[in-house]
């Protein structure tokens, strides 16, 4: 950007383009001319950790995905020779006669959004990043970290490529001091990516790799960082060294690891050996940006960054040029896409009446039409950088994909998501002719609209797509166990094959937009958030509970560059109301919210009477309050305070501040503990702006800050220099032993502090008039806008956005929108400019005519439907109607704008009438079904098959599974609790061949013990013991006319009774079970080689098969003795 | 691999909560056993008394329905 | 879920292989445990062999899909809260009494057709077959009759023999 | 006209775009991304920074 002239609403701005000496129309980046290039430049993406071609390409996910050519270390550029590149260009894409455009362009309003750089460190000797290989920068710890990096994602050192043990991270290096080339503010960020690294890292290399944080302040004020922070040193052992660094060594001549020498809390001198360190080294402007900023006459403060007020932080000191991101103040990401989308708003806001005048509509291919019969899958099985292939085995995975029923394409990719991936992904689809995907990667919450968005492009209907979580769900929290993670991975993409066999075409659902808003909550935000919304054309209804607009605003006097905001609230409320466009309703409060994204209705009540208005999206900006502490005496003492109210009184007695002598001020009171573990942001530099202004007010004041971390962050950090300079005295105290307040005497004399001091590690005592405490902010509870709007809030109470950096203000129902202190404490600066995305986004959504919703919603086949009415009973959403249909009565019909597809109508349908798109019971049971595929057919096979069951002990067929009774009985649990009784091959093959059982008839009673029934073989007769007591409940009638099966088939055919047992369950234990039963029928069998004497005993010794009929072939042992000594009965 | 019992259970998650909660449990790296095969539907209403028996038949030892 | 897991009780598969658990989406580690926690309950329970329990599933399956029983659940509402037209309403207790008795006589009904399925039985072999007393059985039996799903097709000594009708 | 392909640039100008506006993106390098586009991860919810 070269220069500027016009003024807002109309500029021209001349441009100079660099050419790229690449024709990016033919450029398909294959990546041959870098291949062929012979020169080697240090590559600065990779933070110069290893090198690239002349001719590159930023990154392989670049977008625009074409190559370039670097003049400046082009050899041909040098030389005049080489071109090896455009020799081997397949597409004939080198230009070199290419050359420098400029040229100019007109505009209505420019955003600057030109970011910050990393400081270059290598200035600071002590820390010698330019000596020592293994000293490294947070950036290039970043590219060693990533699967793009230089070494792939292995965390290894620079110097000699091994894996550290050891990593130091060393904060604030180039911020918060006054060196040469370091900068005094504080930049923000250096804080959260190392504790950020340090836990990759720990992901990376295992647990056990030690990482150390030396740092002065831990600056984690952001939302859920705090709980980041502290699970970070809790679980994962990330270890935090308050300390200043101040010198860092080789750890031994010639050794590459390093010696860190640092001075700790108590002052004592400390050393310690790492493998790797790592310098957070801050942000700062570059010059070009400054001599940018003059060109544009846009002012820049003393650091270089683009000076902007607090009540107008978007703004720059020229109309119609506006500024977010790093460019204005270091920020982190959250705070720069808020910033960005507030940015996008001021923009707009000045051309609001061309809107639309240069935009054209996105047209997508027709949708070619599938025939269901012909199933062809594609899947796409992601590697997600070593997310995913660091646990499972991706390529397994795409070829078992192969191997399903349907699929005709399955292929890996490294980045599923990055541009040129999906351009793979449309050619694939077109080239096999797919008709449905499955992708394996991360969730579909945040991914499956990218990729629906991606085959629509390639004309298939978005609803022909499946996705298998094989990261966040498989291996993220699978890491110890790959291999079983493998097997998961796979079946997740076989159920997900199985489902999108069912899926079919749906047409997306159109409904018109109602162009109008709704703003819960007047203060600066909501009125900001009006104001945006009004000024570009769109009419608001704000609603406000309290009597007037500009709530907790009401009582803070300045910003902390000491811009007056009283007056800018009353100026601002005046712009409100004055306003056309905007409703304000104080005293009002919501009753109901029904309907959906561009078909708000809500009634609100204001004074008696309640009126309904229809809007088309909703900002929440309720706010929220103090927590009024009960520690420190606060309420119990006249002199102790919370938050202005020292200021109030010292404004309305003037004379009370001339008497004071000392007052201390006591951060973190009730925040960043067990049950509010989040920091508040604010309060550090509202209490240094207070001491500040009471040392200027009155220099003999004494003024002391108790804080645990300070933090000051950004350009804030001027502010803690400057209490400094003034003379408050700071104390660091810990939660262990926090400070403690005491009166003198009664509840108006004097108080007195008594802390630990830090430096010193004594007790010290202080005499104070006043006590000012900073306690948490907390969010507005007392309404119920969650369960209202049906939207989230987090643990702590604050309303959750859908995601913390690429969706910071909007909420995951659509057309609900969050900004102010309801979504995080934050300053006004960062009220303000949130409200300004808030308003944004939701124009972004006004400005469209119709939009559409998900088609995911219920279908009603209204031949099964009765008209019972349950649907509709049931529906949450009263999504679901019954209507008269001629002829038949009432049928259900559905309401598809307001419908979920949350199914629960489906599921209660006692016809079974309704099925949801998407989620159709056939989709569900196929892909349960293949869940369970595997392991059915292992548990099939795996069922012990009957012969398994059967062994023979001492060559007499026994069952596994069944008890034994000493009178040589079988006894096999039945269903039902009913045992099966019969007689075992023992006794058949002693007693040979029976002519006729005379069993006991059904009902009849049985003991345990006794006599149950007996066989008959000619004249003699066998009496068996029943084996339980119970009632005979069925008799087998066969074994009865055929006896002979009783021997030929005990355990089959020649079952005897089915008993229902009337003993206790301790009546079974008298039973032999198992090896009892198989050793006990061994005795058995050595009891009968006894009784038939010498020689059977050598025959049955050589293992012959037991004798079949024993009294047949030795009558004369005598069938009583045979009777009494194994069925243990009397003849 | 070790042949000793590996539970298999179907989850059915309701999308707003519970996958959104295993989706935070995989964010956050929390480990758990690799014994569930989810099904995502959009609410635990969802969850037909016969998906249930289905579940048993095909060959699960245990169904989790997660809303 | 009530009736799912009542039925599995009676069924003997046991109610703790269905498992309900209420997680929100910022509680991702309570998730995690709960998965841990009944994982290692399906552990000690062992693995749940399906054609062991063939004929409950199966019976469980028809029961569930019942006009009887879906109406009834469906009408929960309409009994406990908005009552009859004569303002009868049954508490919540009684409701589920009634459900509960529903429900069994369903599982049964379907039990003993299942038996029917595989083959003809008096009701002595449709007792052995599915565990239940035979008083029970015949109750069923003649539900089923009157229904038309099952039928008499001859005797067996004395004792008469049911067909499942239309196999 | 936005200055800066970062990642605050492309969601200003995705914003403006939505709300109905051309926008001219200007980036001084050959790829738009800026410093996020380097990063491995992003805190605090791990998600990758690609």
């Amino acid at each position: 950007m070269e220069g500027i002239e016009g003024h807002a609403g109309r500029f021209t701005v001349t441009l100079r383009e660099h050419p790229r000496f690449v024709d990016i129309n033919k450029c398909i980046a294959c990546g041959v001319c870098a291949e062929k290039c012979p020169r080697k430049v240090e590559d600065a993406f990779n933070e110069g950790l290893n090198k690239r071609k002349a001719a590159y390409v930023q990154y392989p996910q670049a977008v625009p995905l074409k190559y370039a050519i670097d003049a400046d270390h082009c050899i041909y550029f040098e030389k005049g020779k080489c071109r090896a590149c455009e020799k081997f260009c397949p597409a004939g894409a080198i230009d070199f006669n290419q050359n420098e455009r400029i040229f100019t362009i007109e505009v209505g309003s420019v955003v600057l959004a030109l970011g910050a750089r990393h400081l270059d460190p290598s200035a600071i000797e002590e820390y010698g990043y330019s000596t020592f290989p293994n000293v490294i920068t947070g950036m290039q710890m970043e590219r060693i970290l990533s699967a793009t990096g230089p070494y792939q994602g292995r965390l290894v050192r620079p110097s000699d490529g091994q894996p550290p043990k050891k990593i130091a991270w060393i904060q604030c290096v180039g911020s918060r001091s006054t060196g040469a080339t370091a900068h005094e503010y504080c930049s923000g960020v250096c804080c959260m990516y190392a504790i950020k690294e340090a836990v990759i890292a720990k992901e990376h290399a295992g647990r056990d790799l030690d990482a150390a944080i030396f740092f002065m302040d831990m600056r984690t004020h952001g939302k859920e960082f705090e709980r980041y922070y502290r699970r970070a040193e809790s679980e994962l052992g990330v270890r935090f060294i308050r300390s200043r660094v101040h010198s860092v060594e080789s750890s031994a001549p010639g050794s590459d690891s390093l010696k860190v020498r640092y001075a700790d809390d108590t002052g004592a001198e400390a050393e310690e050996i790492f493998d790797l360190v790592v310098l957070s080294n801050g942000l700062e402007t570059s010059n070009e940006v400054r001599e940018l900023a003059d060109r544009l006459g846009v002012a820049v403060d003393e650091n270089g960054f683009v000076k902007t007020a607090c009540l107008s932080p978007l703004e720059t000191s020229r109309k119609g040029i506006f500024v977010c991101g790093s460019v204005a103040n270091p920020a982190d990401i959250p705070q720069a896409v808020m910033e960005a989308s507030a940015a996008s708003s001021a923009a707009a806001r000045l051309l609001a009446k061309a809107r639309g005048s240069q935009v054209r509509e996105k047209e997508y291919p027709a949708e070619k039409p599938i025939d269901p019969a012909e199933i062809r899958v594609g899947v796409f099985v992601c590697h997600c950088g070593i997310n995913i292939s660091s646990v499972v085995d991706v390529t397994e995975v795409r070829d078992y994909a192969k191997t399903l029923p349907g699929v005709v394409y399955s292929t890996d990719n490294l980045f599923s998501c990055s541009q040129d991936t999906q351009q793979t992904i449309r050619d694939a689809v077109t080239e096999h002719r797919l008709n449905r995907v499955v992708v394996a990667a991360c969730t579909p919450r945040t991914h499956e609209p990218l990729f629906q968005e991606t085959i629509r492009e390639a004309g298939l209907n978005p609803y022909l797509l499946e996705f298998a979580n094989i990261r966040d769900q498989d291996a993220w929290v699978h890491q110890g166990c790959p291999e079983e993670a493998t097997v998961k991975a796979k079946d997740l993409v076989r159920m997900a094959v199985s489902k999108v066999t069912f899926s079919e075409p749906v047409e997306r659902l159109q409904i018109t937009m109602h162009k109008s808003a709704l703003v819960v909550g007047g203060g600066v935000a909501g009125m900001t958030a009006a104001l945006g919304l009004a000024e570009q054309g769109f009419p608001v209804h704000l609603i406000e509970r309290n009597g007037n607009l500009g709530g907790n605003a009401r009582n803070i006097r300045a910003t902390w560059k000491g811009e007056d905001v009283r007056s800018y609230v009353e100026e601002l409320s005046k712009r409100v109301i004055a306003h056309p466009d905007i409703n304000v309703l104080l005293n009002a409060r919501i009753e109901s919210v029904s309907g959906f994204v561009g078909n708000f209705l809500s009634r609100v009540r204001k004074g008696g009477r309640s009126e309904e208005i229809s809007h088309g999206v909703a900002i929440i900006s309720s706010g929220g309050g103090f927590y009024k502490p009960e520690e420190y005496l606060y309420g119990q003492h006249e002199r102790v305070t919370c938050w202005h109210e020292l200021e109030d009184l010292f404004e309305k007695e003037p004379e009370r501040l001339q008497r004071a002598e000392a007052v201390v001020l006591i951060q973190c009171v009730g925040s960043r503990d067990e049950d509010r573990p989040y920091c508040s942001r604010l309060c550090c530099t509202a209490s240094l702006q207070q001491a500040v202004t009471l040392k200027t007010r009155k220099p003999d004041l004494e003024v002391y800050v108790l804080y645990r971390d300070l933090r000051s962050y950004g350009l804030r950090e001027e502010l803690y220099r400057k209490a400094r300079e003034l003379g408050v005295i700071f104390f660091r105290y810990t939660p262990e032993n926090k400070p403690a307040v005491s009166a003198y005497e009664g509840t108006r004399g004097k108080l007195n502090v008594t802390v630990q001091d830090h430096v010193l590690n004594i007790p010290i005592s202080l005499d104070v008039d006043y006590v000012n405490l900073f306690s948490a902010i907390l969010p507005q509870t007392d309404n119920d806008l969650p369960h209202l709007f049906k939207v989230p809030t987090n643990t702590d109470g604050f309303f959750l956005e859908a995601h913390a950096k690429l969706r910071p203000v909007d909420f995951s129902t659509e057309g609900v929108f969050v900004c102010g202190l309801a979504h995080y404490p934050k300053p006004i600066e960062e009220s303000i400019a949130q409200a300004e995305a808030a308003s944004s986004r939701a124009a972004g959504l006004l400005a469209r005519g119709t939009i559409e919703v998900e088609p995911v919603v219920s279908v009603i086949d209204q031949e099964r439907c009765v008209g019972c009415g349950f649907c509709e009973a049931s529906c949450p959403f009263g999504a679901v109607k019954l209507v008269a249909v001629a002829g038949k009565g009432f049928r259900a019909e559905n309401i598809p704008a307001l419908c979920k597809g949350c199914g629960i109508c489906a599921a209660g349908c006692p016809q079974k009438a309704i099925d949801i798109y998407h989620f159709r019971d056939n989709q569900i049971l196929a892909s349960v079904q293949a869940g369970g595929e595997t392991t059915r057919e292992a548990k099939a096979s795996s069922r012990p098959s009957p012969a398994a069951r059967v062994t023979f002990v001492s060559g007499y067929l026994m069952r596994r599974d069944c008890m034994y009774h000493v009178g040589h009985t079988w006894i096999e649990r039945m269903k039902g609790g009913r045992l099966r009784i019969g007689v075992d091959d023992f006794a058949g093959k002693i007693l040979g061949p029976v002519d006729r059982l005379n069993l006991p008839p059904r009902g009849e009673v049985l003991r345990q013990d006794r006599k149950g029934w007996s066989f008959l073989r000619a004249s003699r007769r066998a009496p068996f013991l029943s084996p339980v007591t119970g009632k005979v409940f069925d008799i087998n009638l066969d074994a009865v006319s055929h006896p002979e099966n009783v021997l030929k088939d005990p355990y089959g055919d020649g079952w005897l009774l089915v008993v229902e047992p009337k003993g206790s369950e301790a009546e079974l234990k008298h039973l032999l079970y198992g090896e009892a039963g198989f050793r006990w029928m061994e005795e058995e069998n050595r009891k009968l080689l006894e009784l038939l004497g010498p020689e059977y005993e050598r025959l049955a010794a050589s293992g012959g098969g037991a004798v079949e009929d024993v009294f047949g072939i030795r009558p004369e042992i005598g069938w009583e003795t045979l009777v009494k000594t194994f069925l243990r009965t009397e003849v | 691999m070790n042949d000793e019992f590996q539970p298999r259970i179907i989850a059915f998650l309701c999308n707003w909560c519970a996958y959104a909660g295993a989706d935070l449990a995989g964010v956050s790296r929390i480990q758990y056993p690799p014994t569930i095969r989810v099904v995502r539907i959009l609410c635990s209403g969802r969850v037909d008394p016969l998906y249930v028996v289905k579940g048993l038949q095909s060959g699960f030892d245990g169904v989790l329905v997660s809303g | 879920m009530a009736v799912v897991r009542y039925l599995m009780e009676l069924s003997g598969i046991g109610a703790d292989r269905l498992c309900l658990r209420w997680v929100s989406a910022a509680e991702g580690a309570r998730f995690a445990a709960y998965v841990q926690e009944y994982s290692e309950q399906i552990l000690r329970l062992g693995p749940f062999l399906p054609d062991d329990f063939a004929l409950p599933l199966a019976a469980m399956d028809k029961a569930l899909g019942s006009p009887r029983l879906r109406w009834l659940m469906g009408m929960e509402i309409k009994i406990t809260e908005k009552g009859n037209i004569y303002g009868e309403k049954l508490d919540e207790q009684a409701y589920r009494q009634l459900l509960n008795d529903a429900a069994r006589e369903e599982y049964e009904k379907a039990l003993v057709l299942a038996a029917l399925r595989t083959r003809p039985g008096t009701v002595r072999d449709i007792a052995l077959e599915t565990g239940l007393p035979v008083y029970t059985v015949s109750c069923r039996l003649n539900e089923l009759e009157r229904s038309r799903e099952a039928e008499l097709c001859g005797y067996r000594a004395t004792s008469p023999e049911f067909r499942h009708v239309g196999l | 006209m936005v200055v800066g392909g970062g990642i605050a640039g492309i969601q200003a100008s995705l914003d403006l775009v939505s709300s109905g506006y051309l926008v001219h993106l200007v980036e001084k390098a050959p790829a738009i991304g800026g410093l996020m586009s380097a990063l491995d991860k992003t805190f605090p919810t791990n998600d990758c920074a690609m």
